[in-house]
């Protein structure tokens, strides 16, 4: 019994939504419509209901971190309390007076997506050294994989539009034809990747869905 | 004139760019301690938008009288039997039902769109006179799906297409890694007008 | 090891501290240089141009608030476009950032009233709604049944522009604006293949290469990146965000490309040098 | 009834579902005929030798936004479990700590403790899996870069092994790592952020490359059918745009045979 109700219950239920969503594609009849949006709008909930399993992790790993570390200074206590007051104070914010407040924006401006801009400005940098590492030009592999960042790179900067006027015709064409051969065939084979793994799947033969602790 | 929020608000956001830029040169306690900040300032945002969705999308309607969104906010619930190990196989359900949508979703989505669209595109291109152009890219096709095979050791035709295909795809990544580059950038650009605004309004300009 | 080799070993943060240093240059001294315009963003405003006056375009509207620098001249230069030539506009946003996003450009930036609009008769804003491909192949088919509300909590049935409107039969653009690269593909299979509806699409730079294959053939259009969007502030006339960052992009990326030649030049001296000693 | 235009899809997918059923008998017989080598697979346990001799943790990352079980990317998440319950059962074999980096996506965390664990438990070693070191940092490339990097700068990288759903989170977390002295091994199935991988990790698995991976490090017979089902899928795509190409130059169009 409990064999079924742990492995072979959740396989159903794999199948059968999973082609219910599929009759809801490939079907003109109405009841798999609807079946489909209320399914969809399901998954929304779900997600959203177990938003707070997250900070239960990241409560434990932090507390564990700082019991580890705690020896080595009151650094670590800072380290340990930071998050939670962030937290207090914008979720407190969002709560008194809405996410769409000037108060709770204050907090979302300045540290969430100004953080969140920054870490994207970082990976100019990161890339950059990957670049400096790896676009040597020491096999026609590497070559090629330097010729397509150094010529779209050129057409994207506008100096460069103005100093090699040819340069923004032969960017878009290596982004328009050298790139899309290869791209799309990459495409086309992760496709078949997923979609091998996906009736795998709904045929309630896929491993990591049955299995685990 | 800035106010005296925004003047606080700007100063934090600079430091804040700092302390994250400063991971570059090497870890720092102050690196540290804007990664906590944003660590608390994420869980937070993503917590109240969540709660905003199961309001709105769940119980609102259930309240209204639409019923069946008790089962949804059961299956999160359940979620929630992970943290006690006799009852961690129940959060299995609402996996199952979450990964059964989305592989209906993606079985059916991807057939046409990504394999047989994609090829029938790369077959009219030429056929409505892209010209070289569009052999290139059916070359391309064609050779960078060969170096996907597994089944056959690249040696022979197989070897020689998939030698080809290799030199397409990457052309493709160094667009992408140009792409990603230029895009970054710009991010980097964004963040050094927003320390100059803050100079600028910490001057009183 | 010679100088030349060891061009190909400086420590990164060299690289780093200069790009930072070149960057920043030009915010104080501009330089003001000429933009070029490329094929998918010409395209992208002649079907907006193109279409007849009242017609209805959906804005499915994922923008993130981190990654504004890289779109903000994008989007500002769509809406002004947008407006100016008096289509109506349903704005749906599928990121939680959208709304908050949303309201600032449209409350501030370009206010639609100031072309003449009246919201719930020339535009809505549908709020948010975490759409995936599900989502938007529900919106696509049954919009009431993703929002039964409008933003400001109006049900939908009492927006005049609303009336006899609920599916893709009423859209005739679909703005799609996205920054998870293969999200392309929500629109493609979920619009484009089961209705022909024209599509346009506004991007990050770096999924430019991904959004290419499906341009012109079920894209008609699009837009990646803030140089993309600066040349949509030239075509349009709108002068914007866009223009002010051309600079710095210019002068900030010499520091890659040198460094890439040192790492050429390191590397072929260490050949060269190989090569005489045999 | 039937979708106008889906009929080529319901075969398609008809097909596939008939061959995996056939490459499954055949997998359970144990007549598949053998898959080229993948060099990052063995890379994957020399790496948690190197973790263990030079005493730092292996990480796992899945990817900021590697948690998505209702998207069309399921396939990879699915994917991204197994290398995790491939990697736990490893480490717990040879005793080397675990990190794993959990993506945003609540729905999926309890799974991916689920694999975690699973790995310690077939070695026996349940007792030393450490829930502390699954890592949690909400929402966004933001809070999950920094975190990861943090964790690498603080705790140290042996392994750092990353597969998954990747955004434009991979370029921090894999060059950190890589400047932190951490082997690195990974991919994605997403080709726009596969660049980063091929510029950052010591080996890579190239797009698809992970699904076939994946299938070879579960050992598990069902899994090992899907690649013959989708290396058949190649060949048609070959031929295909082949045939297509060359009727395409004398004037004949196969296209609306695609369904376009």
């Amino acid at each position: 019994m409990s064999t079924i109700l742990r492995r072979e219950v959740p396989k159903i239920i794999v199948m059968v939504f999973g082609i219910l969503m599929i009759l809801g594609s490939y079907t003109t009849i109405p009841i798999f419509d609807t079946i489909k949006a209320e399914l969809t709008s399901w998954t929304m909930t779900i997600s959203a209901v177990s938003v707070w399993l997250g900070a239960v992790y990241a409560t434990y790993a932090n507390y564990q971190l700082y019991q580890r570390n705690k020896k080595d200074g009151t650094v670590h206590l800072i380290y340990f309390v930071v998050p939670f007051i962030v937290f207090g104070l914008q979720f407190g914010a969002g709560i008194l007076y809405g996410v769409e407040s000037a108060q709770y924006l204050w907090y979302f401006t300045n540290i969430y997506s100004n953080i969140g801009a920054t870490v994207y400005a970082v990976m100019f940098f990161t890339l950059a050294s990957s670049a400096y590492r790896t676009f040597i030009a020491s096999s026609w592999d590497a070559t090629a994989l330097l010729a397509g960042g150094l010529i779209y790179t050129l057409r994207q900067i506008p100096l460069f539009q103005a100093w090699l006027p040819g340069i923004v015709g032969f960017g878009e064409w290596v982004m328009l034809v050298p790139n899309v051969g290869g791209g799309r065939g990459a495409v086309i084979a992760a496709a078949l990747g997923a979609l091998a793994l996906g009736v795998r799947t709904l045929m309630g033969q896929e491993a990591t869905v049955t299995e685990g602790a | 004139m800035a106010g005296i929020m925004e003047l606080l608000g700007m100063a934090l956001g600079t430091f804040l760019i700092f302390s994250t830029l400063s991971m570059l040169y090497k870890d720092n306690p102050f690196f540290r301690v804007g990664q906590m900040a944003v660590l608390g300032s994420s869980i937070a945002h993503f917590i109240l938008l969540n709660m905003q969705t199961v309001y709105n999308n769940a119980w609102t309607p259930l309240i209204g009288g639409d019923i069946l969104m008790v089962i949804p906010l059961v299956l999160g619930l359940l979620m929630y039997s992970r943290l006690k190990k006799s009852t961690a196989w129940l959060a299995r359900y609402p996996s199952s039902v979450l990964i059964g949508i989305g592989t209906g979703v993606m079985v059916a989505g991807t057939v046409s769109g990504q394999v047989l669209d994609q090829i029938a595109v790369t077959i009219t291109d030429v056929l409505n006179g892209g010209g070289i152009n569009s052999m290139i890219i059916a070359v391309g096709v064609v050779t960078s799906i060969t170096f996907f095979v597994f089944t056959k050791e690249h040696t022979g035709v197989v070897g020689s297409s998939a030698k080809i295909g290799r030199k397409f795809l990457m052309i493709s990544l160094g667009a992408n890694w140009s792409g990603e580059l230029v895009w970054y950038l710009t991010q980097l650009v964004g963040r050094l007008m927003y320390v100059k605004n803050f100079l600028t309004a910490l001057m009183g300009g | 090891m010679s100088f030349l080799s060891k061009l190909g070993n400086i420590d990164y943060r060299w690289l780093y501290i200069t790009s930072l240093i070149l960057t920043a240059i030009p915010l104080f001294v501009p330089i003001g240089l000429t933009v070029t315009l490329s094929e998918p963003v010409k395209d992208y405003y002649a079907v907006i141009q193109d279409l007849p006056e009242g017609s209805v375009i959906a804005v499915s509207f994922g923008g993130s608030a981190a990654l504004l620098d890289e779109q903000e001249a994008q989007f500002l230069a769509t809406w002004k476009t947008i407006f100016s030539l008096g289509h109506k506009v349903l704005f749906y946003s599928t990121t939680e950032d959208g709304p908050m996003i949303l309201t600032n450009h449209l409350g501030d930036k370009v206010k639609p009233e100031d072309y003449g609009y009246t919201y719930g008769v020339d535009y809505v804003e549908l709020g948010f709604s975490p759409l995936g491909e599900p989502g938007q192949a529900s919106f696509a088919t049954d919009i009431r049944g993703v929002y039964q509300v409008d933003r400001r909590g109006t049900p939908l049935d009492d927006l005049p522009m609303m009336d006899n409107f609920n599916n893709w039969e009423g859209i005739d653009l679909l703005i799609y604006q996205y920054t998870s690269c293969t999200d392309i593909e929500f629109a493609v299979r979920q619009w484009t293949v089961p209705y022909q509806t024209e599509v346009i699409a506004t991007t990050l730079g770096c999924c430019g290469p991904m959004a290419a294959p499906y341009y012109p053939s079920q894209i008609a259009g699009f837009l990646s990146g803030s140089g993309a969007g600066t040349e949509l502030e030239v075509l349009s006339g709108n002068p914007g965000p866009g223009a002010a960052m051309s600079d710095s992009k210019s002068i900030g990326i010499l520091p890659q490309l040198i460094f890439i030649a040192f790492g050429n030049i390191a590397y072929f001296a260490k050949m060269y040098s190989k090569e005489e000693e045999r | 009834m039937i979708e106008p235009g889906s009929w080529l899809d319901l075969i398609f997918l008809a097909l596939m579902t008939v061959l995996t059923n056939y490459y499954l008998k055949k997998a359970t017989d144990g007549t598949l005929p053998n898959l080229r080598t993948i060099p990052a697979i063995a890379a994957i346990e020399e790496g948690v030798g190197k973790s263990i001799e030079e005493d730092k943790p292996v990480h796992y990352a899945m990817g900021a936004s590697g948690g998505q079980l209702y998207s069309t990317l399921v396939s990879m998440t699915l994917t991204s479990f197994a290398f995790l319950k491939y990697l736990s059962t490893i480490c717990a074999r040879l005793g080397a700590r675990l990190i794993v980096h959990m993506p945003y996506q609540t729905e999926s965390l309890p799974m991916i403790e689920a694999m975690a664990r699973d790995g310690y438990i077939a070695e026996g070693k349940e007792d030393e899996f450490r829930v502390e070191d699954l890592r949690y940092y909400g929402r966004g490339a933001l809070a999950w870069t920094q975190g990861v990097t943090a964790s690498y700068a603080q705790e140290g990288v042996g392994l750092n092994l990353s597969i998954g759903i990747f955004y434009s989170d991979c370029p921090i977390s894999l060059e950190m790592a890589k400047i932190m002295g951490g082997l690195n091994v990974g991919g994605t199935g997403r080709w726009i952020m596969v660049y980063a991988f091929a510029m950052m990790c010591d080996y890579v698995f190239l797009g698809e490359e992970i699904y076939a991976a994946a299938a070879i490090v579960s050992q598990n017979p069902t899994m090992l059918s899907g690649i013959f089902v989708e290396e058949l899928g190649k060949f048609f795509s070959i031929g295909m745009t082949l045939i297509g190409v060359i009727l395409a130059l004398v004037g004949l169009n196969i296209a609306p045979l695609l369904g376009v």
